[in-house]
C-alpha cells in the first residue's frame, strides 16, 4: 500500500484525509453493477439520490453503472476516488474480484458500503442488502406452493440468469434450495446469456416440443427472462403455466394482473436505498454507524423482500405507491385492473 | 495518307500541372485534338502520361490549368462527368472488376434494361464486339479473374467502344495484345478515325504509333516536349525528344546490331 | 442436336457438352473446380443436422424445425442487410442496437403513445433508414471506416434504446395485437402453402423456358428441355415435402415467408438489376467502378440504409416474436450472429462475393446449432464448447468442399 | 552541400531538399498530401482530451492519467495482437475469451492448485500460443474464414473458462503475491523513469546519427544533425513532462512500462525485420507474397499464435489488476475495444497499413474515451450516446486529416 | 549470329497439361530450354504462354506430365521451390505489392540482414538494378502502388536479378516498357545468356523476338504449334504459326498498307 500513499489528485486528497465532521460539498460514488434488471437506473439511483440531497444538499452523488464488467466497475471505482469522494456506495458485479476495489479504498481511508451484494473476501465497512439467494429461494417456493395447492401434475423448468454473473448465481443457487426437496421433477434448466429474454424464449419454445405438457411451471429468475418464456408457450399455442419472475417490472406487473405471469418479487428498494443513503451520510460525517447484524465480518442491515402474485399486488407495489396505476392500468390490461381493483 | 492540318479541336489543354507528394507529374501541359484525327502521346516510362489520361478521364483533379471540350470551358470532377461529355478510356491498368464476368465488366454502369437486364442482349452484343476485336476468349462467363492479360485488355477496349463516345483514350491499348489483336485494334482506331472521333494513343510502339497516328506529341519529365506531324518526323527523331538525347540505349542497340558486334 | 455450335461454344479448348447429360457433367465439373455456389453450405447444414438429431431425436421434429424456421426470420433479415454492407466491403457493427431501438421505438409509440400499429411501425423502420443515411453521410463525406462509424453507432444507439425505453424499461406488446400474432400464431393454410410451392415451381419452369428461347433465338447455348423439368420438379419435391413436414404440426408461419420473400426479392435486386451489379462491382474494385461511371457515393448509401432498415424490421419481428421491447433487445449476439450468417452463407468480409439465399442458409446453419444445443440441455460451459466446435464443424465442411477453388486457380 | 546531388536525388521532378529546412518542408508537403502516419490520431485524441478536460477538470489530473496508463495496459496487449493480425488482413475475434480463459488458467494454477505464480503465468501463455496454433492450423489446411474460425473460438473458449473456474465462479488473487503489485502497486521509481527518457533520447539520436552516416558514407540523402538533435530534444522534453506530470502522484506504472516495452518490440519487429516485411507483403497481396517465395502459411501461424498470445498475457494482466478471475473476465466490450483500438490507431481492417504505436495511441483514445465520461457521472442511456458521439468525434478529425490522401491519389 | 546448335536442356517439360474448369488451357505440351539460349515463346492471347510459366514457377500445379531440371525429374509445388532450385519469373501481372515501396518489393524474401534489416545497402543495390534498366523512378522510398505501369514493370524485372537464378522466365517484360527500357531489357537479355543463364522470354513483339531469341516456341490454343531456329525462319512464318493461317488480320493489314488503300 506505499505506493498508493500520495494519491488523491488534486485539491480532494487534502480535504478527505482530514475526516471531521464537515460533509459540505463532499461526493459520493453510488455504483451499480449492471443493466440487465431496470431497477439500479429507475429505482436504486433516484432514491439514493433523494435522500442523500435531503440529507446534505450540497452533496454529489457520482453515479456509475458498470454494464456488468467487473474491470468496467473497477475503473468507475478509481475515477470516483481521483475524485475525491468520501464514501463509495458499491452493489458489486462481482463480489469477489470487488475486494480489490475495497482494498483499494480502505488504503485511501474511503469508506465502502457493500449494497444489495456482499464482498465476501474482504471485509466492506458495511452491507445493506437483501439476499440474493433467498429472493431465488422465495419465488421458487410460492411457484412450488401454488402447484401443490392446484395439485399440478409433471416437472419444472428453471430459467436462470447469466451464466457471467455472480448474483445469477445465487438466486441459482436458491431456487435450487426450493425446487431439489419440492417433489416435483426438475426437467431442465438453462443459463440465459446475459439474460437475454430472447435467449430464454428460444430454450423455452425447445423444452415445450420436448416435454409438451409435462411443464407443471416455470421458476425465470428475473422478469425479462419469465416475459420471453411466456411467449414461448403463448407463440407454441399452449396454455401459459406458472411462471415467476423477479424485480417487479411494470410489464410484469401488467402480466401479473393479465393472468399471464404467476409472480415476481418486490424488494423494498425505498427503504434500503434511503437506509444506504444514512449510512454513507453517517461515514461522510466521519462517523461509524454500527450494524444491525454482522454478515461476513460486516456490520450488516437485511432487509426481506415480499413475494407478489396477483392476490396481493394491489397492496404491495400499487397501494405502497411503488407503482401508479395509470402507468399499468392501460389499454388491455384496465380490464384486469378493474378485476383486481387497482385503481 | 491522313489529313494533318489542325482541325478545330474538340478537347484542349492549357496549362495542366499535377503533383503527387514531392514529385511534379505533370508541368504546364499544353494539347489539343481535333475530331477525326488520332493523337499519339509518347514519352518514356514516368512521364506522366497516364497521369494526364486521367486528368482527362476525371480520375484525378489537376492541380492547375484549363480543359476546353468542344469549345466550352469544363471542369471533370470525377468519371462520370467524363462519360457524360462523351470521353470514353481504356485505362493502362485497365480497371475492370475481376469479381464480375466479362458481360458485367463490359455493361458495367450501363446495362441494358436496369431494372430486369436483359441478358441476352447483352450476351450477343459482347459477342459480337469481341469477335470483331478477334479475342480468343473461351466463355464470356468467367470471371475476368480467370482471364489472360491480353484478353482482359481486349475486354477493356470492347468496353470502351459500348457507349457513344465522341473521345476516345487509349492508354497503351496494345501493350499485351497479341499480334492479330494488335492489328484489329490498330483497324479499329482508324475506323474510329473515320467515324469523325477524337482519338488519343498512348503507345511505346513506334511502328504502330507511325501506323495511325496523324501527330505525335511528346512528354518528357512530365513536360511537353514537342509535337510532331507523322508524316514529317522519323522514328530515330520521335526516339530522341523522348529520351532527350540523340545518343541513347536504342540507337547504340541499333548501331550495334548493324555493326554486327558478337552478340 | 450438338452438331451447330452456338455462339458461345466455339471455342475449341472448351469441353463442349449441351443438354441434360453436359448439364451434369458441367456440374460435376465445378464441384471438382470448387465453384459450386451455396451447395458447400448445404452439405455443411446436413452435417449438422445428422449430428444434432443423433444427439437429440426431437432436433428434426415437425414442432422444433417450426419453431426452428419462426426463431430464423428476425435474424435472417438483419443478416440480409448485412450481406449488402459486406458485398461492397464494409461493415455494420450497429444491427444489433439499431434492431433494439427499432422494437423499443415502436414499442414506446404503439403501446404508450396508443398510436396504430402501422403508423409505428412505419415510424421505426423510417428511423432505421436515416440511421443509414446518416452512416453513409459520415463515411462518404470523411472517409470514416465503416467499422468505427457504426462502432459508434453501436453504442449511441445502445443509449438512445435505453433512453427511449426510459422508466419503463420493458414494454409488452399485447398478446392479441396484430403483430404478435404474426410473429407466433400466424400460419400459412396447408392448402396456400402448397399453392406456392407449385406457383414456385412452375415460375422457375417458365423463366427458365422463356429464358432459353430467347438465348436460342438469339443463337447462344442454353438449358434444354429435360433439365429444365427436372429442376423443376425437384424443386417442386422438396418444396412440397417441407410444406408437408412442417404442416405435421403448425406448418410454415407467415414471417417465415416474409423472411423469404424478403430473400427473394433481394436475390431479384442483387442479380437481376443495374442496382445490384453496381453493388458488386464497388465490391470487386470501387476505384474501377467509379471509373466506369458509377456514382460509388450513391451504392454506398443505398447499402448502407438498407442495411439499417433491414435491421430496423428485425427489430420489429424480434420485439413481436417476444410480445415485448426491452433493454436488452438486440444486445448480446445479435450482430455477432447476423454478420456470421452472411460469412457461413458465403459472403466474403472483403466484398464483391456473396448472395441473398447466403444469408437464408447462413442464418438456419447459427439457428440449428443454437437450436439444437439448447435442446440439450447441458451446462452453460459444455454448451459454448459445444457450439463452437459444431459451428467450426460446419464450416470446415464447407470449406473442405470449396477448397479446391484454389487449386484450380480461383481465388 | 546542396550542391552534389545523392543518388536518391537526382531526378529532376523532386522538390528537392536536404538538412532541416527539407525536413520541415517535407513534413508540411506529406500532410498536404495525407500521408501523416500517427499525426491525425494525435490531433483525434487532442481534440478530445481537450473537450473532456472542459466538461471534467480532473480528467486531466495527474492522479487520473496514471489511473488511465493502467488501464490501457491489458486491452492494450491484446490490442497490439490485434494489430498483427489486421495487418496480414486476418480477424481474431476470441481475444476477449482467450485472455478471460488465461486469466482463470492462471487462477486456478496459482492460487487454486498452489503453483508458483511463474508457473502459472507459463502455462496460461503457453496455452495463448496452443490456441494461436490451433486457429493458423484450421486457416492454413481447411481455409476457413478466420472470422468463424475465431467466432468458433470466442464460444468454445467461453465455455471453457466457465469450466475452467467451475463451481467457484470468481476467484480472488492475493494481494500480496508480485503479480498483482505488479498490476496496481508497482511504479517505476522517478529517477528511473528519468533515466528511461533520456536513454530513449540519446538512442534516437544516436541510431539516427549513425543511420545517416551510413547513408551519407553510400551516397545517399541523409538527415541532418539540427534535424536529429531537435527530434531528439523534441522526444527528451516530451517524456520527461511526461514522467514529471505523472509523477506528480503516482508514476509510471511497471505494467505501463512492459506495455510500451511490448510495443516497442513489436515495432521493430515489424519494422526491422525480414519477418516483419513478410507480414506486410502477405497482407498487401498475399499471392505476390507466395510468389517472392515468401512462406506465407508460416507467417499466417506466427501472427495467430502471436495474437492469441498476447490475449493470455493481457488476460493474466487483467486478472492481475483485477485480484481476480471470474466468469466475465475478457466478456463484455474487450474484444471491441482491442480491434477498435487498432483501427482507431490506423490499421487497415484490410491489411497490410497499420503499426505497433497505432495500438498505443487507439487504446489511449479508447481509455480516455471511457474514462472521461466514466467520471462524467452521466446515466447509463446518455453515457453510451455520448460514448459513441465521442468516438466518432475522434476519428472524424483523424480522417478529415487523412482524408486530402485520396485526392492525393493515394487510397 | 548465336548459337542454335541444341544444347543439353537446364529445362525440359513432356506432355504437360492444365485444365481450369471446362477451359483446357494447356494440352501435352513439350519444352526444351538450354543454358546459355534464350527460348522465346509466343501465342496468340490466350494461347496458355503465362498458365505455362505459372506452372514452371511452382504457382499451379500441372495436371499432368513431368518437368526435367537438370537432367534430375522435379515437382515444382510452390513457388519457394522455384526459388530453391534458381528459376526466377518475371510475372505478366508483376506480383508486387502495392503497400510495400520499391525496396521492399525489390528485396521481398531475400532481405539483407534478416533480424535487423540493413536499408541503406538494400537501397543502394536498388538504385544500382534501377539505373542499370535505365528506369524512371523519381523516389525508391514511395510505394509501389504510386508508380506507373512501366516503372512497376522495371522494379519486378529488376527483382528477378537478385539472387542467383540458373534459369530466367521473363513473361512479356517488356509490354509496358518504354522505347530506351525495353531496349536495356534486351541488351540485359543479352548479358544474361552470355553468362549462361536459360531464358524464356514471351513477347509479342516479334521485332524484339528476332532481335534476342535461339529458338522460337509457338503454343495455339494451348497446344505446341511448332518449334523454330530463329535464323531459319520469317516473321511472317511464326505469324502465320501463331494466328494458324498465312491469311489474317496482321498480314492482310500489311498488304492494304503496302497497296496504299485510304486508310
Ligand atoms: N497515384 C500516384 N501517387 C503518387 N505518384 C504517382 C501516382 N501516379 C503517378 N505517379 C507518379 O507520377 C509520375 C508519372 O506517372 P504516369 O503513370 O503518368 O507515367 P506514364 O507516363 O504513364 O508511364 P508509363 O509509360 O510507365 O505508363 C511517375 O513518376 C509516378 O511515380
Ligand atoms: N486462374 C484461371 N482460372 C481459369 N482460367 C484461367 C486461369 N488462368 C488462365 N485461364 C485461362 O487459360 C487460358 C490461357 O491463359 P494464359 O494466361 O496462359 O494466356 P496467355 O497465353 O498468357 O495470354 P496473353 O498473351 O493474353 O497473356 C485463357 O483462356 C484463360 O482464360
Ligand atoms: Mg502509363
Ligand atoms: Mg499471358
Amino acid at each position: 500500500a506505499c505506493g498508493s500513499g500520495s494519491t488523491g489528485g488534486d485539491s480532494g486528497s487534502s480535504s478527505s484525509s482530514g475526516g471531521g465532521g464537515g460533509a459540505e460539498n463532499a461526493k459520493v460514488a453510488f455504483l451499480m453493477p449492471d443493466l440487465a434488471s431496470t431497477r439500479y437506473e429507475l429505482a436504486d439511483k433516484p432514491l439514493f439520490e433523494a435522500k442523500m440531497k435531503q440529507l446534505c444538499p450540497s452533496c454529489t452523488v457520482i453515479y456509475q453503472n458498470a454494464d456488468s464488467d467487473a474491470a468496467k466497475q473497477q475503473q468507475q471505482a478509481n475515477s470516483a476516488m481521483a475524485q475525491g469522494v468520501k464514501a463509495i456506495v458499491i452493489d458489486p458485479v462481482d463480489s469477489a474480484a470487488a475486494a480489490t476495489i475495497v482494498k483499494t479504498a480502505q488504503s485511501q481511508q474511503i469508506p465502502v458500503i457493500a449494497y444489495d451484494r456482499p464482498v465476501p473476501a474482504t471485509p466492506a465497512d458495511y452491507y445493506i442488502s437483501f439476499d440474493n439467494e433467498k429472493i431465488g429461494n422465495m419465488i421458487a417456493q410460492s411457484l412450488v406452493d401454488h402447484l401443490k395447492k392446484e395439485n399440478a401434475k409433471g416437472g419444472i423448468l428453471e430459467v436462470n440468469g447469466s451464466p457471467t454473473d455472480a448474483a445469477a448465481g445465487l438466486i441459482k443457487k436458491g431456487i435450487h434450495s426450493a425446487i431439489d426437496p419440492s417433489g416435483f421433477k426438475l426437467l431442465a434448466e438453462y443459463d440465459t446469456p446475459d439474460w437475454q429474454p430472447e435467449k430464454a424464449q428460444t430454450w423455452v419454445s425447445g423444452q415445450i416440443t420436448q416435454f409438451k405438457d409435462q411443464i407443471a411451471g416455470v421458476v425465470a429468475a428475473n422478469d425479462g427472462t419469465g416475459g420471453g418464456a411466456i411467449a414461448a408457450f403463448k407463440a407454441a399455442g399452449v396454455k401459459v403455466p406458472p411462471v415467476t419472475g423477479n424485480d417487479a417490472e411494470l410489464a410484469a406487473a401488467q402480466r401479473i394482473i393479465a393472468g399471464d405471469q404467476y409472480n415476481t418479487i418486490s424488494k423494498p428498494i425505498k427503504i434500503v436505498a434511503e437506509a444506504s443513503a444514512d449510512v454513507a451520510y453517517q461515514f461522510m460525517q466521519g462517523k461509524k454507524p454500527a450494524g444491525k447484524t454482522t454478515l461476513y465480518n460486516t456490520p450488516s442491515q437485511l432487509f426481506v423482500p415480499t413475494v407478489v402474485t396477483k392476490e396481493n399486488i394491489n397492496e404491495v407495489l400499487f397501494q405502497s405507491g411503488i407503482m401508479k396505476a395509470a402507468e399499468a392500468c392501460t389499454g388491455e390490461y384496465a380490464k384486469g385492473c378493474a378485476e383486481l381493483g387497482i385503481k | 495518307m491522313s489529313p494533318t492540318e489542325q482541325a478545330d479541336s474538340v478537347l484542349s489543354l492549357r496549362g495542366i500541372s499535377k503533383t503527387f507528394g514531392a514529385v511534379a507529374a505533370l508541368t504546364d501541359i499544353e494539347l489539343d485534338v481535333a475530331a477525326g484525327q488520332v493523337m499519339a502521346i509518347v514519352g518514356d516510362n514516368g512521364a506522366g502520361k497516364s497521369t494526364l489520361v486521367k486528368i482527362l478521364s476525371g480520375v484525378h483533379p489537376p492541380d492547375s490549368g484549363t480543359i476546353t471540350f468542344e469549345s466550352r470551358e469544363i471542369q471533370i470532377p470525377t468519371p462520370a462527368a467524363a462519360h457524360k461529355l462523351g470521353i470514353a478510356t481504356v485505362f493502362q491498368d485497365l480497371a475492370l472488376c475481376e469479381n464480375l464476368n466479362v458481360i458485367q465488366n463490359l455493361f458495367l454502369g450501363q446495362e441494358v434494361r436496369p431494372l430486369r437486364l436483359n441478358d441476352v442482349a447483352m450476351e450477343t452484343r459482347s459477342w459480337e464486339l469481341l469477335r470483331q476485336l478477334s479475342a480468343k476468349i473461351p466463355s464470356v462467363r468467367v470471371p475476368v479473374a480467370a482471364l489472360s492479360g491480353g484478353q482482359r485488355q481486349t475486354v477493356a477496349i470492347a468496353r470502351s467502344l459500348l457507349g457513344d463516345p465522341k473521345v476516345i483514350i487509349l492508354d497503351e491499348p496494345t501493350a499485351a495484345l497479341g499480334v492479330a489483336q494488335t492489328a484489329e485494334v490498330l483497324n479499329l482506331v482508324e475506323r474510329l478515325r473515320e467515324n469523325g472521333l477524337g482519338v488519343i494513343m498512348i503507345s511505346h510502339n513506334m511502328a504502330d504509333v507511325q501506323a495511325v497516328a496523324d501527330t505525335v506529341a511528346v512528354l518528357r519529365l512530365g513536360r511537353n516536349n514537342g509535337v510532331f506531324d507523322v508524316g514529317a518526323v522519323s522514328t530515330e527523331e520521335i526516339i530522341a525528344a523522348i529520351t532527350g538525347a540523340t545518343d541513347n540505349a536504342v540507337s547504340q542497340r541499333q548501331a550495334r546490331r548493324k555493326e554486327g558486334l558478337p552478340s | 442436336m450438338n452438331s451447330t455450335l452456338t455462339t458461345d461454344r466455339q471455342d475449341e479448348r472448351l469441353s463442349g457438352r449441351e443438354g441434360l447429360r453436359g448439364a451434369i457433367a458441367d456440374v460435376l465439373e465445378r464441384a471438382r473446380g470448387g465453384d459450386l455456389g451455396v451447395i458447400p453450405v448445404v452439405v455443411g447444414l446436413i452435417v449438422i443436422w445428422t449430428v444434432l438429431q443423433i444427439l437429440n431425436p426431437i432436433f428434426l421434429s415437425s414442432a422444433n424445425l417450426v419453431n426452428l424456421t419462426l426463431e430464423s426470420a428476425a435474424v435472417g433479415i438483419i443478416a440480409l442487410g448485412i450481406v449488402c454492407v459486406l458485398l461492397v466491403g464494409q461493415i455494420d457493427l450497429s444491427v444489433g442496437s439499431v434492431s433494439g431501438l427499432s422494437g423499443a421505438v415502436l414499442a414506446v409509440l404503439f403501446v404508450s403513445n396508443g398510436l396504430p400499429v402501422w403508423l409505428a411501425i412505419l415510424a421505426a423502420v423510417i428511423m432505421g433508414a436515416v440511421i443509414g443515411w446518416v452512416y453513409a453521410q459520415l463515411f462518404n463525406r470523411f472517409g470514416v471506416p465503416s467499422f468505427v462509424i457504426t462502432m459508434a453507432g453501436l453504442l449511441a444507439f445502445l443509449g438512445l434504446q435505453l433512453y427511449v425505453l426510459g422508466s419503463k424499461g420493458s414494454i409488452n406488446l399485447p398478446f392479441d395485437s396484430g403483430l404478435v400474432n404474426f410473429a407466433q400464431l400466424d400460419f400459412v393454410p396447408p392448402w396456400l402453402s402448397y399453392c406456392f410451392a407449385v406457383i414456385a415451381a412452375i415460375w422457375l419452369f417458365a423463366s427458365g423456358y422463356l429464358h432459353a428461347q430467347e438465348r436460342r433465338r438469339a443463337g447462344l447455348s442454353a438449358r434444354n428441355l429435360s433439365t429444365l423439368l427436372i429442376r423443376s420438379v425437384a424443386l417442386l419435391a422438396v418444396l412440397a415435402f417441407v410444406v408437408y413436414y412442417l404442416g405435421q404440426t403448425r406448418g410454415v408461419g407467415w414471417m417465415f415467408m416474409f423472411f423469404v420473400g424478403l430473400v427473394l426479392i433481394m436475390h431479384y435486386m442483387l442479380s437481376r438489376t443495374k442496382w445490384g451489379r453496381a453493388v458488386y462491382a464497388v465490391g470487386g474494385n470501387v476505384e474501377a467502378a467509379r471509373r466506369a461511371g458509377i456514382n460509388v457515393k450513391a451504392v454506398y448509401t443505398s447499402v448502407f440504409v438498407l442495411c439499417s432498415t433491414f435491421a430496423a424490421v428485425g427489430g420489429i419481428l424480434a420485439a413481436a416474436r417476444l410480445a415485448a421491447a426491452n433493454q436488452s433487445s438486440g444486445a448480446g449476439d445479435v450482430n455477432l450472429n447476423a454478420i456470421a450468417a452472411a460469412v457461413i452463407g458465403g459472403t466474403s468480409l472483403f466484398g464483391g462475393r456473396g448472395t441473398a439465399f447466403g444469408a437464408l442458409l447462413g442464418i438456419i446453419v447459427i439457428q440449428s446449432i443454437s437450436s439444437g444445443l439448447t435442446l440439450l440441455n447441458l451446462d452453460s460451459s459444455i454448451r459454448f464448447m459445444v457450439t463452437g466446435i459444431v459451428l467450426l464443424l460446419a464450416v470446415v465442411v464447407d470449406s473442405i468442399a470449396r477448397k479446391s477453388r484454389t487449386s484450380h486457380g480461383r481465388a
